[in-house]
């Protein structure tokens, strides 16, 4: 294993040395950006009551009144220390925040993405065995129209009908319904807690809180999923050595296995950049089921400007997008015997 | 299967063998035409005047004077949804021609050229990758002010890498082409082998991609517009009308938010049908077999 | 009673234009040849001639648009369903076995070769993999495989071009078939370690008194390897008869013209006139198929051929044999 | 395949979870869907959430009266004040220092009972913080607040003034429990800014009990409240940004109170019988204001033409449905001595001849910012636009970040030439509305509305305390801002909250937030 685990340990030094100049990036371009963006907070927080004094003196206090660019030396410098700064809606740090409000989104994307593969990619296999088939067509028409829904509307429209209509789903209105006593936080994401704790009857009412949210967002993710999967499993399917299987007189269960293990590193590259870009489509999921997770509290702090807040959102997404590709390529490299 | 189809002089001929061939295509290019009259004759159209509001004629259910019905503003949603395609297209068009303005020749200097010019690629790639799209164009649409104007320039600038990326790999695999490797070798220029051989056949692969960028420049508009910072009203634009009609849902007014959504739909699934069709017919490899 | 019997295969490709024309290429038109148990045939012609779709219809994996029109295949006097796939219940894939043209990327990039081996007996009923390790062991060593042990491990990218076509020689050898179809097996490998290869294959044919049939466009190999040989021309056999009589006392005037195509013959005689284009498959000539490149074509040319018998197991299909001047 | 996975799914957990619901111990509880969870509690420092939450955990030394309305409801009366945590007070002749006695045994959830030592600092405190509450001292002219033995306090003001009882009202600045906020102190914070911050300490009705940014907040009642004992002992605060989601949750009975729902579902949510809107028409006006700063709205005639040619009739109809109140002044009922001093009516033939008169004879462009503090700027500003037109007054509707638009009003700034506006303010003094709008000095002046005649008038009505004499004062100012036409007076849009059917004793407060104690629910 040292041979291995050396290589394990260059590949990781490597890949963190290449991605501190990309987190850097996102946070000078969020940094720029939002100021660049007319948004003004310090009439906000000085209040309806404010006067001119009370906004210098604020601005000063919060050192808008500097340059720009000392501005973000001074960001960074406390931000190498950890500190990401306070929240201007009610002065909490904002760190703390994330840790608290991570978890749920973490919850709500990584549930879907797992569901969304787990339908994706049969169907994809049904697809790519027998292509141009009337299921091939109307597997690629679904993918594709999950891809056209905007996310919002779908949310809407599942409330309305779920909700509003049908009484199926429970009211969308947090990740827990009151009566229930919610478990203690350990890991943050409820599920877990829940059955830490043992609470199944919060467990039951998490689950049922999460059933739309999730349908919504397993929708807008396997939509990528099966055209994706579709694809690989295509060309795996016209492969030679699919071809010499089948003359040696494989069953179709072993070819399908074999088809699957050799599209695995493939699919799961895919699934790192899906899971990236889904975390932010998170927000708008949130928004409508108040899910409170992160996404919902980054969203809510672009529109009122709360540029501490903002920055925090985009850096934990920047930092766990980075975070998921060195796993999955970290992954990929394990599994893969070809490089 | 002795049986001769339509004789081939048969002008019907054709357009069903396509039909056959790849129905994706024949289905998404008919809905992306059907918008794109609705776009070009939307004043003839359109009933009313998109943003003429009826003061006391708020809020009235489909049928009757207002065909799709009327909005909070009093607005006939018909009319705004005929001419929101306009808008629709207004943005997909020029954002794609941005795209391929600035992908293209970056996608082609990365995948031949290669070098720093192809790191630099990557790396904006990757950042554009783990950044919330939505921050970036919130923060640029904010800072230009909310106009189409800025909002195009904003869609087509996030995107041009993406495209950029496609025309890349394009290259990247015809440039190891035994026929670019004879082209070299004959003595052409670089910029030569690059626009008379390369470019043309990057260019078949690279259009079958721009209409899902376009469908995707479309969906980001009308997010942007429902978050309420892209347009806004009384613009008659698609996620400014799903915002609008949003509220309406729960109290009985579906049909505020429930046709530009639909339309939205369809004009996107449209765009993504002939980009997938497309990928279709000019990929050999991935074309199927026909029965 | 002959181990294979190929009688009238006729495959056609019905595919639908872009202007939603059905057109219909006649790939295979009447292949009939047999071939006894221990018995190495080559099966020789230029490439779009119908090598290769004889050797998939015979192994059922032809797959649409390419259609079995007419014909039968008997196997140990047991016909083949000429649709049905091979599978456990069919002697295909067991008692008939394929090596395929490209070794490299026929092995499944994501199994070791122990593994892969081991899997082909398992799918066709050896439960015990102790039995299959041993035996998979057992045939690498045949194949003369260094260290067969340490070799089962390797992943397929491991391998040089020659290994791993020794490899797939003993995949296809492992459940002990009765008829190997070698499928151009040494076009990808250089010269030297062509011969080992084809050495090694033949020798493991004959000893297990199995019959093969090697596709190949490459007369050299027939002439060293083969017993009988069948030279195809637009899918039908032009011309069928063991070895040396072919190559001894051939008349079908394309058999001449291949064999003068050879390095051998090249360097003997000069070069000859080009062999010409393949016939377009689409709308094939009525009669003779050859008869437009044939350089001794007569207006009988046009008429049904007839198909002569030129002396034991020697046949050709043409109207005007004669014998190499 | 995949709909009906996905509807089985939620069948089976939707049974699931409602077999498993407890009884709810006795308590009774009140469900809010609210925008969004309190980011802060304390009332000088002004964050979402913040000032919905204090009116109901802070209470003032007095408090308005209540009289019968004309609905039969009680209602409150501005013109009356009565003594609340203060048992009686005494004013010097000069009416610059007032003496009050504090209630005695009113004590805070943490047993401390209030004494003036708490009220002295508070005003210490919001000295140090120089905030809202800074500001109300400034506005009401409070000098000096001395604590003159255990339940005495000493308030001397610069100047007798009518705002200072009023704003005694207010929960601003609060009356902390400072002996339980003193444990929280530090050296750098030693009013313990920080933890009253995200905790509360006062004398109210109500107190924190648990806050789960983003989720919920849950407040209890004030187990030694020394009035009587609201009827809903458990408050929970829900957060639900979507206010479609918000609907949905009071229609369906889930909530029992739904905040900010939009004006158009008003109409619909009156015909549901399980829902119960109660509407007050409050005293903010929706305003279109004109900077007399920025060309062509320095002519007082253009102001005018702007005021003749809006549609009153069509934004009665199209923006507010109906369901708004004409506002005929800057100070509306129930404020005191408001007069019908805005008499401008739709005329547009007078609109263009005052235009031509200003020297633009074929009309003028301008450009109207709106932002989204308010539902209906969108909506009037687009009938603005459609009436304005008629008269030659091409406008571009031009909508601002709602920061941008707080930034470039505030006092001095006033770089906002044609902006819409809600006249409003906590206390319903004249004096002090006519101060924060309509003086130079007044920080709800947004659009650089600052004369001197004005100011003379305004300052004299602060002081005047001749009943009648203050009144003429109060109608010679509202005449003259009428004049001016800085102000286009459209609607009241009027304050609709959104209960369960079952829900009764709501009354309106002048701050316009929900007071809960007031709550009962007959079902």
């Amino acid at each position: 294993m040292g041979e291995k685990g050396a290589l394990i340990a260059k590949f990781l030094l490597v890949r963190v040395a290449v991605s501190v100049p990309v987190i850097l990036g996102i946070v000078f371009l969020t940094f720029m950006l939002i100021r660049v963006g007319g948004q003004d907070p310090v009439a906000m927080l000085a209040g309806p009551m404010a006067d001119e004094a009370m906004l210098t003196a604020l601005r000063a206090q919060l050192q808008l009144d500097q340059p720009l660019l000392l501005q973000f030396a001074n960001y960074l410098f406390r931000l190498v220390q950890g500190d990401l700064g306070v929240s201007w809606q009610g002065g909490i740090p904002v760190w703390g925040e994330i840790l608290h409000l991570f978890p749920a989104t973490l919850e709500l994307v990584l549930l879907s993405v797992g569901l969304a593969a787990l339908i994706g990619v049969p169907i994809g296999l049904r697809a790519a065995t027998h292509p141009n088939g009337w299921f091939d067509q109307l597997s690629r028409f679904g993918s594709l129209a999950g891809f056209s829904m905007p996310t919002y509307w779908m949310g809407l429209m599942a409330i309305l009908v779920f909700f509003y209509i049908l009484r199926w789903a429970p009211p969308p209105m947090g990740r827990l319904s009151m009566e229930v006593v919610a478990p203690t936080v350990v890991t943050g994401s409820l599920l877990l807690d829940c059955i830490l704790a043992g609470n199944w009857q919060a467990l039951g009412s998490a689950l049922a809180h999460l059933a739309l949210p999730v349908a919504c967002f397993t929708l807008l993710a396997a939509a990528p999923m099966i055209k994706q999967s579709r694809a690989i499993l295509i060309e795996i399917m016209n492969s030679d050595y699919v071809r010499y299987a089948r003359a040696n007189g494989f069953s179709k269960a072993t070819i399908r296995k074999m088809a699957l293990r050799n599209a695995a590193t493939p699919l799961l590259t895919f699934l790192g950049m899906e899971l990236t870009s889904l975390l932010a489509a998170a927000a708008l999921v949130e928004y409508i089921f108040s899910l409170s997770g992160l996404g919902q509290w980054g969203l809510n702090a672009i529109l009122l400007g709360d540029f501490a807040v903002v920055q925090g959102y985009v850096l934990t997404l920047a930092l766990f997008s980075v975070f998921i590709f060195m796993v999955i390529d970290l992954i990929v490299m394990l599994l893969e015997p070809r490089r | 299967m002795s049986a001769e189809a339509a004789s081939p002089s048969h002008w019907l001929a054709y357009p069903l063998g396509l039909a056959r061939r790849s129905p994706t295509f024949v289905v998404g290019l008919g809905i992306v035409l059907f918008f794109l009259g609705l776009a070009l004759l939307a004043p003839v159209i359109a009933p009313f005047n998109p943003t003429q509001s009826f003061s006391y004629e708020v809020l009235q259910a489909p049928g009757g004077r207002f065909f799709f019905g009327s909005d909070g503003n009093g607005m006939d949603v018909l009319s705004r949804v005929i001419h929101g395609s306009r808008y629709a297209f207004g943005i997909a068009v020029p954002a794609g021609l941005i795209m391929v303005g600035i992908g293209m020749p970056l996608g082609l200097l990365a995948g031949y050229k290669g070098g720093w010019l192809d790191e630099a690629l990557l790396r904006t790639l990757d950042v554009l990758r783990a950044f919330p799209t939505i921050i970036l164009a919130l923060a640029v649409v904010a800072a230009t002010g909310q106009s189409l104007v800025s909002m195009v320039v904003v869609i087509g600038l996030l995107d041009s890498p993406i495209f950029a990326r496609v025309v890349r790999a394009e290259v990247l695999t015809l440039r190891s082409s035994t026929f670019v490797k004879a082209a070299i070798a004959v003595g052409n220029p670089s910029w030569r082998v690059m626009w008379v051989h390369i470019l043309p056949n990057a260019i078949l692969g690279a259009t079958a991609q721009l209409p899902m960028r376009m469908a995707w420049a479309v969906r980001i508009s009308a997010t942007l517009a429902f978050i309420g910072v892209g347009i806004q009203a009384p613009t008659p634009e698609w996620g400014a009308m799903i915002r609008q009609g949003a509220e309406y849902v729960i109290t009985g007014e579906w049909w505020v938010a429930l046709f530009p959504g639909l339309a939205l739909m369809t004009l996107v699934l449209g765009f993504n049908l002939l980009g997938d069709g497309l990928t279709d017919l000019l990929d050999p490899k991935r074309r199927g077999v026909g029965k | 009673m002959s181990l294979l019997s190929v009688e009238d295969l006729h495959v056609h490709f019905i595919a639908r234009g872009i202007n939603n024309q059905l057109r219909t290429a006649k790939a295979l038109n009447g292949v009939s040849f047999t071939l006894e148990p221990g018995q190495v045939l080559g099966l020789v012609g230029e490439t779009g001639a119908g090598k290769s779709l004889t050797a998939l219809a015979l192994l059922g994996l032809l797959r649409p648009p390419a259609k079995v029109v007419a014909g039968k295949i008997q196997f140990e006097g047991q016909e083949l369903g000429l649709l049905d796939h091979p599978g456990h219940r069919s002697p295909r894939g067991k008692s008939i076995t394929l090596i395929p043209q490209s070794p490299k990327t026929s092995l499944d990039p994501t199994a070791r070769i122990g593994d892969q081996l081991i899997r082909i007996q398992r799918e066709h009923g050896q439960t015990d993999t102790a039995k299959a390790h041993a035996r998979a062991i057992e045939m690498l060593g045949q194949v003369q495989i260094p260290d067969p042990v340490q070799r089962l491990k390797a992943w397929p990218h491991e391998l040089s071009g020659g290994m791993a076509q020794r490899v797939l020689i003993a995949a296809g050898l492992i459940n002990s078939p009765r008829l190997v179809i070698a499928d151009e097996p040494t076009t990808g490998l250089d010269l030297t370690v062509q011969a080992e290869v084809l050495d090694i294959f033949k020798r493991l044919v004959t000893a297990n008194g199995m019959s093969a049939i090697i596709i190949t466009h490459d007369l050299g190999i027939v002439a060293h390897y083969c017993d009988r040989m069948a030279v195809m021309f637009a899918g039908t056999i032009i011309e069928e008869g063991p070895v040396n009589q072919v190559f001894g006392a051939q008349t079908h005037p394309y058999t001449q013209s291949l064999i003068a195509s050879t390095p051998k013959h090249i360097a003997q005689h000069g070069f000859a006139s080009a062999v010409g284009s393949p016939p377009n498959l689409y709308d094939l000539p009525s009669g003779c198929v050859y008869k437009d490149r044939c350089p001794k074509a007569q207006a009988v040319c046009d008429t049904r051929l007839p198909t002569l018998d030129l002396g034991p197991g020697h046949r050709v299909r043409c109207h005007l044999p004669n014998p190499y001047s | 395949m995949i709909k009906s996975f996905s509807k089985t799914i939620m069948l089976v957990i939707g049974m699931w979870a409602t077999l498993a619901v407890p009884v709810v111990a006795q308590e009774k509880t009140l469900v809010m869907a609210m925008s969004a969870t309190p980011k802060g509690f304390d009332p000088d420092i002004w964050v979402p959430g913040q000032i919905e939450a204090a009116v109901n955990l802070y209470e003032g030394l007095t408090r308005y009266g209540t009289r019968t309305g004309g609905n039969g409801k009680p209602e409150v009366d501005p013109s009356k004040i009565e003594p609340h945590l203060a048992e009686s007070w005494t004013v010097s002749p000069d009416g610059k220092t007032y003496l009050f006695k504090l209630k005695k045994g009113v004590r805070s959830p943490f047993g401390n009972e209030l004494t003036s030592q708490d009220i002295v600092w508070t005003y210490e405190k919001s000295a140090v913080q120089k905030r809202t509450g800074q500001f109300m001292r400034t506005a009401a002219r409070i000098d000096k607040v001395e604590a003159i033995s255990k339940y005495e306090v000493r308030y001397t003001l610069s100047d007798a003034n009518r705002i200072f009882l009023g704003a005694l009202t207010l929960h601003l600045p609060a009356i902390f429990d400072s002996v339980e906020a003193k444990k929280h102190a530090t050296p750098e914070d030693p009013y313990a800014t920080k933890w009253l911050a995200l905790n509360t300490a006062g004398f109210g009705p109500y107190h924190l009990q648990t806050l789960q940014g983003g989720q919920q907040a849950v407040f209890v009642v004030n187990p030694n409240y020394a009035f009587k004992k609201p009827y809903f002992t458990r408050m929970v605060w829900r957060e639900v940004p979507s206010p479609a989601t918000r609907v949905a949750l009071i229609r369906t009975g889930q909530v029992q109170y739904a905040e900010q729902i939009p004006f158009q579902q008003l109409t619909a949510l009156r015909a549901d019988n399980s829902v119960k809107v109660e509407s007050v028409p409050g005293f903010g006006g929706a305003t279109v204001r004109m900077n007399p700063r920025y060309p062509p709205f320095d002519k007082v005639k253009v102001r005018q033409a702007v005021a003749y040619a809006t549609d009153y009739a069509a934004i009665g109809e199209a923006v507010f449905l109906g369901q708004g109140t004409r506002s005929r002044s800057m100070l509306n009922s129930p404020i005191a001595g408001a007069v019908s001093a805005y008499k401008y009516e739709t005329d547009y033939n007078k609109a263009k001849q005052l235009l031509s008169e200003a020297g633009y004879p074929n009309g003028v462009d301008v450009t109207l910012e709106y932002s989204t503090n308010w539902w209906w700027e969108e909506p009037l500003v687009l009938q603005m636009q459609a009436s304005l037109a008629k008269a030659g007054i091409r406008v571009t509707p031009k909508r601002i970040p709602s920061t941008e638009m707080l930034a470039r009003r505030t006092i001095n700034v006033w770089t906002v030439p044609f902006l819409t506006h809600l006249t409003s303010s906590f206390v319903p003094d004249p004096s002090y509305n006519m101060f924060l709008t309509a003086h130079c000095r007044g920080s709800s002046n947004v659009n650089a509305n600052c004369d001197a005649a004005m100011d003379k008038l305004i300052d004299a009505s602060v002081v005047e305390r001749d009943q009648k004499r203050w009144l003429a004062l109060l109608e010679q100012a509202q005449n003259l801002q009428a004049d001016s036409a800085t102000f286009v007076e459209t609607f009241l849009p009027g304050t609709h909250e959104v209960f369960a059917a079952c829900m009764k004793g709501y009354v309106w407060k002048p701050h316009n937030r929900l007071v809960w104690k007031d709550l009962t629910c007959a079902s």
